[in-house]
């Protein structure tokens, strides 16, 4: 038996969750409220740089290959075929560009690292906070580029920088 | 003591035990030991732990934990990948804590290319680290509640982690797995705003602190199902290479964040580290809850003296470690995390030997279960805390 | 150890150690001494150390020597058990799976390299021991015999050696000579092949074929040009 | 009293009927309100929103999904037995309200010792859980079936000590008599609220309600289920139908015993009688029969919220350590309170 009398333990517990009730009760212009939220009615905003989904630019992508090399998962695939385009100049010669004919991510295989969209060197891949693309069909968690390219549409602007911060080059 | 660290007598006098005990339970009661299975899929195993448990009634005459089910195979994954690719692969080790686990690898790959982080990336590096410090425990002060038959206290877990998981978020993007370390430093800086959010949060967070130690360890029930439950000496502690809070607990003080030279600004803030001399469960809860508060505090503190500057040193586009051997760890959330990096010169590394906490820490499982009751062997495995993935790797 | 339930303690005796001083951090100074320590200890057992200042220190037992070396450590400090594995130092027969399979298998280095402390076999067991009092870590190898691949076991010197052993077995092949129980820990009974051994192939990356090669076809009569902005190497 | 006289078979119907009533009503109340509700804005959450205004529809989808799951028995379970076992259980609950009154005239039967058959009724869900438990081939389940026979015998011994300060200070072992008792007494002289015995029998109520607690396997006592350490210990292998019996058995009797300790210790369905003038049972005017379920259900909603209360804040204890609570703790308690009301009893 404990020696010297105070207020139980047991007692100061219930006080807790009375408490928590209380708040939970207590409308939300008061401060109170559920910490949840009643998901398909109410949605939390991703912030912008979460990492739901990635958006393809297809006229920025040259085929290149690295960021299939760089995924670790292997589930970015890429075909392409060689096409004569109009000359930057007037006069110019025609220039030789790789179009994109097949360009795939098997968002059952990706783990969202965010590898390939660093590694782009033209700015073609971006993410987006899209997060509701769920299938019943594992299958059909392959994108091709016309899905791909439709995300490009939710892409947010980057955040400004905390102070201190260092501009970028890029 | 070298009776209790010599094994093989050791796992002898429990075989004994247990033959002895099935006999005098046959001549007396006619009846005989039970062998339980708990787990792989049970509630109290955190995923897919197997405990093989001999019982006679409720109590258990020895116990084998048998792990695997979650083998994934990170040490051979890392040797087909890159470094870039091994960072993200071994965000999934302890899954609770994501960005803990970069830290010690690219600290690893970085002292073999001798190289430095600027000191702006150092920071915010030891920030996300206590976040992913205070992520993963308030989740294990939650689910200790579950383990033990409350059912409140882990809701509140999941709010106030929400919190932490929203800044982690909102700089990385990635809520679990940040991958945000790179060699050299970090992937980016920090978003406008993010400082005061977290100093918002961090307050939040101590709420939640003391809301759990007065729900659950001021609790008299709690108590007498903890206290002198599991207890670990502090030799067989460091014998088995148990690590952070359960090394602490039994009353060694050893931090990794205070006790080594490391290049994260953790000898630039005041903190302190918590043990505890009983070694039993409720120590190891104990000094735990103790660290989650005095991370809250260290955030703060970075959070005041975090430098201007770049976050990304001078790197090659293209990184190719050169030739050698390094062994880092760091203190992650569960305990000393390391990785013993062997570079031969090309892109991925040549071997990773990932010393997961989880794995020394669940070995001492077999040591500490005998004679115990069947619900303190979850009171035991909830206070030795463990994450599967960081024992299976 | 009580279990009673009303003799609780109240919360005011979990008192907290107070904050020693930190000693000063280790220098070369103290890594050299555990060194000459160690020779001194196990004498011709000691093979070759590395120290790096102020970083770490490395030491290659003979193999016999290896559960000594791990008494000795012991026995001077090193309480603290880290881990127990091995490495094969056999370079990999199937690189990292990215070879274009109509293209003829690309040249790849056979000749066995040691790294630190060096070494004359294909494996080698290492372990990590942290000494908590002085603050330092040290790495210890021993070659493990090719034709044999036994070494002795370090359970009765750390208890926690146990289950780094057992993984140590199963995924190397590499026996201890004196473990009580040398079942596999993480794969199944009847598992065949020690897959962290270097010849043993990943099986993911052989049955897909790799997706990073280039796949642009080229112009209608003009041919085929290697790959140029993509091998970045 | 009633001036309509009904038949026999009516009789029995009204009561089979109301019965029914008595045991689903509390349970349905008590699960939506304080199982869904309350433990949900105990966590910071809403709990169930989408079926009907505020989720007040979700019991009946619950209770649809269960009757359209399939009824499961594992191969080597005792079938008959196992399929019994629910129903044992469920019927300690409906022979438990039979003793419960809730009006001058609103009852189902007025035993001269209603105490006693309580008690004594109240133990049969033992029965129910052990053959659970037994036969359903499953260590858990045996493991949690012994649990609960340990447990429910352990604390069958303080609710009926602690029910015997009652007695004594009543006088009666009759429902009736104990809220009639407590409706006409008075304190010190004073009559204002009458008597009800929490005031005198604190002890005894704290014991009782403790043991409730432990009957009903709630948290901190809820060792049998234990659903981090047994699975959910001798209900692992129901599902469907029979576990949707356990699961109304164990909210229904949550309710019944609170009914049992409103009449116990709070009074029952009474107002003090000095209030209306009222002196005997016979002169209570007839719409006490109305208004006396009705004071009763708040009176029960009151202790379930308690009983729910601490259901939600509390970890569980452990076997041993419940055993000695019961033996040592709760059963000196209640002798020496039995002790002190029988002085006291006599003394004035």
């Amino acid at each position: 038996m404990p020696s010297k009398p105070q207020v139980p333990g047991l007692v100061k517990g219930l006080g807790v969750t009375f408490n928590t009730m209380m708040q939970t009760i207590k409308p939300k212009k008061f401060g109170g409220g559920a910490a949840t939220v009643q998901y398909p009615r109410e949605k939390e905003a991703p912030t912008a740089r979460a990492r739901g989904v990635i958006a393809l630019r297809e006229d920025n992508c040259t085929s290149c290959m690295l960021c299939a090399r760089s995924c670790p998962d292997w589930c970015i695939y890429i075909e392409g075929h060689k096409e004569l385009a109009p000359p930057r100049r007037a006069g110019g010669a025609p220039r030789k560009v790789n179009k994109l004919d097949r360009f795939d991510i098997d968002y059952a295989l990706c783990m969202y690292c965010g590898i390939c969209v660093e590694v782009c060197p033209f700015d073609a891949l971006f993410w987006s906070p899209e997060y509701e693309y769920s299938e019943p069909r594992i299958a059909d968690l392959l994108h091709d580029k016309e899905k791909l390219g439709e995300w490009m549409e939710t892409v947010p602007e980057q955040p400004e920088l905390e102070a201190g911060a260092e501009k970028k080059k890029k | 003591m070298s009776d209790v660290t010599d094994l093989i007598d050791r796992q002898k006098l429990s075989y004994i035990a247990a033959q002895a005990a099935d006999a005098r339970l046959n001549v007396e009661l006619e009846t005989e030991g039970m062998t339980l299975n708990i787990g792989p899929q049970h509630p109290a195993t955190h995923g897919t732990l197997r405990i093989i448990a001999r019982l006679d009634g409720e109590q258990v005459i020895w116990a084998d934990p048998s792990a695997g089910y979650m083998h994934r195979g990170y040490e051979k994954l890392t040797e087909v990948r890159t470094y870039p690719q091994v960072n993200t692969l071994i965000n999934r080790i302890d899954w609770l804590g994501s960005f803990a686990n970069e830290v010690p690898f690219i600290l690893a790959a970085e002292q073999l290319m001798d190289i430095e982080a600027p000191a702006r990336a150092q920071w915010i590096r030891a920030i996300f680290f206590e976040l992913s410090r205070i992520a993963n425990v308030s989740l294990f002060l939650g689910d200790l509640g579950v383990q033990l038959g409350a059912i409140t206290p882990v809701f509140m877990a999941f709010r106030d982690r929400e919190y932490v998981l929203n800044l982690i978020e909102s700089a990385t993007g990635g809520r679990f797995h940040p991958n945000f370390d790179r060699i050299g430093g970090l992937k980016d800086d920090l978003p406008k705003g993010w400082i005061d959010e977290t100093k918002q949060v961090m307050k939040k967070l101590r709420n939640f602190c003391d809301e759990i130690e007065t729900l659950l360890f001021g609790n008299e029930i709690f108590q007498s199902r903890t206290r002198g439950i599991g207890v670990i000496p502090a030799n067989v502690a460091q014998s088995y290479g148990l690590s952070g809070a359960n090394l602490r607990a039994s009353g060694v003080d050893w931090d990794l964040r205070r006790d080594q030279k490391i290049a994260l600004p953790y000898d630039k803030v005041d903190f302190k580290v918590w043990t505890h001399p009983d070694g039993d469960a409720f120590a190891r809860c104990w000094v735990r809850l103790q660290e989650t508060r005095e991370a809250t505090l260290i955030v703060d503190q970075l959070l005041d003296g975090i430098p201007s500057g770049p976050v990304m040193a001078k790197v090659p586009r293209i990184i190719k470690v050169p030739e050698g051997e390094a062994y880092v760890s760091t203190e992650n959330p569960l305990g000393e995390m390391g990785y013993y990096v062997v570079s031969q010169g090309d892109l991925g590394p040549f071997r990773v030997r990932i010393r997961t906490a989880s794995f020394n820490n669940i070995s001492i499982v077999p040591w500490v279960l005998r004679g115990v009751f069947v619900p303190d062997i979850i009171t035991i495995l909830a206070s030795l805390y463990f994450i599967l993935g960081d024992i299976d790797k | 150890m009580t279990r009673s339930w009303s003799a609780v303690a109240p919360l005011s005796d979990t008192t907290a150690t107070t904050e020693t001083d930190v000693p000063a951090l280790p220098g070369d100074g103290l890594r050299e001494g555990i060194v000459a320590q160690l020779r001194s200890d196990i004498g011709a057992g000691l093979v070759d150390t590395l120290v790096k200042p102020g970083v770490d220190v490395w030491a290659r037992v003979a193999t016999e020597s290896w559960r000594d070396a791990g008494l000795a450590l012991r026995e001077s400090g090193f309480h603290y058990f880290c881990f127990l594995s091995a490495i094969d130092w056999l370079p990999s027969p199937f690189g990292r799976g990215e070879d274009d399979p109509s293209a003829p298998p690309p040249e790849r280095r056979t000749e066995i390299v040691q790294g630190y402390t060096g070494g004359s076999t294909r494996f080698q067991v290492f372990a990590r021991l942290t000494d908590i009092q002085r603050h330092v870590g040290i790495t210890i190898k021993a070659d493990v015999p090719d034709d044999e691949q036994v070494v002795d076991s370090w359970t009765s010197v750390f208890a926690g050696a146990d289950w780094h052993e057992r993984e140590t077995h199963e995924m190397f092949g590499i026996s201890f000579r004196g473990h009580p129980d040398l079942r596999n820990m993480y794969l199944p009974t009847d598992f065949e092949g020690h897959p962290l051994r270097k010849d043993f192939p990943l099986l993911a990356r052989i049955v897909k074929p790799w997706p990073g090669i280039v796949d642009v076809e080229p112009l209608p009569g003009e041919p085929e040009e290697a790959d140029t902005e993509g091998n970045g190497e | 009293m009633i001036a309509v006289d009904l038949p026999y078979w009516a009789q029995s119907l009204l009561r089979v009927l109301g019965g029914t009533v008595a045991v689903l009503l509390p349970a349905g109340t008590i699960v939506y309100l304080f199982l869904f509700k309350m433990m949900s804005f105990m966590q910071s959450r809403l709990g169930p929103m989408e079926a009907g205004p505020y989720g007040s529809m979700q019991l009946f989808a619950e209770v649809g999904k269960w009757l359209q799951k399939e009824d499961i028995q594992p191969e080597n379970a005792d079938k008959s037995v196992f399929k019994m076992a629910p129903l044992v259980v469920l019927l300690s609950t409906f022979l438990l309200v039979a003793a419960v009154p809730f009006g001058p005239d609103a009852y189902f039967t007025d035993f001269e010792a209603g105490v006693f058959y309580a008690l004594a009724v109240s133990s049969i869900s033992v029965l129910g859980i052990l053959m659970a438990g037994w036969s359903s081939a499953n260590k858990y389940s045996l493991l949690g079936g012994l649990r609960a026979a340990g447990q429910l015998i352990a604390y069958e011994l303080p609710m009926v000590l602690a029910v015997v300060g009652v007695v004594i200070q009543a006088g009666t072992m009759n429902f009736q008599g104990i809220v009639l008792q407590q409706n006409t007494g008075s304190i010190f002289g004073w009559d204002g609220i009458g008597n009800p015995y929490i005031l005198t029998q604190f002890v005894g109520f704290f014991v009782f309600m403790i043991a409730v607690q432990a009957e009903l396997t709630q948290t901190p006592f809820d060792m049998p289920i234990a659903e981090s350490e047994l699975v959910s210990g001798y209900m692992t292998e129901y599902s469907g139908f029979r576990f949707l019996m356990f699961f109304i058995a164990e909210f229904a009797t949550a309710g019944v015993f609170s009914l049992i300790a409103s009449v116990l210790f709070l009074g029952g369905w009474g107002i003090p009688f000095s209030w209306f003038g009222w002196t005997t049972a016979d002169s209570v005017d007839n719409w006490m029969n109305v208004v006396g379920p009705l004071i009763m259900i708040t009176k029960m909603m009151a202790l379930a919220f308690i009983i729910m209360w601490v259901r939600f804040s509390y970890p569980r204890f452990r076997e041993d350590q419940l055993q000695r609570f019961a033996w040592k703790v709760l059963i000196p308690v209640s002798l020496v309170n039995i002790m002190f009301t029988a002085i006291l009893k006599v003394a004035f």
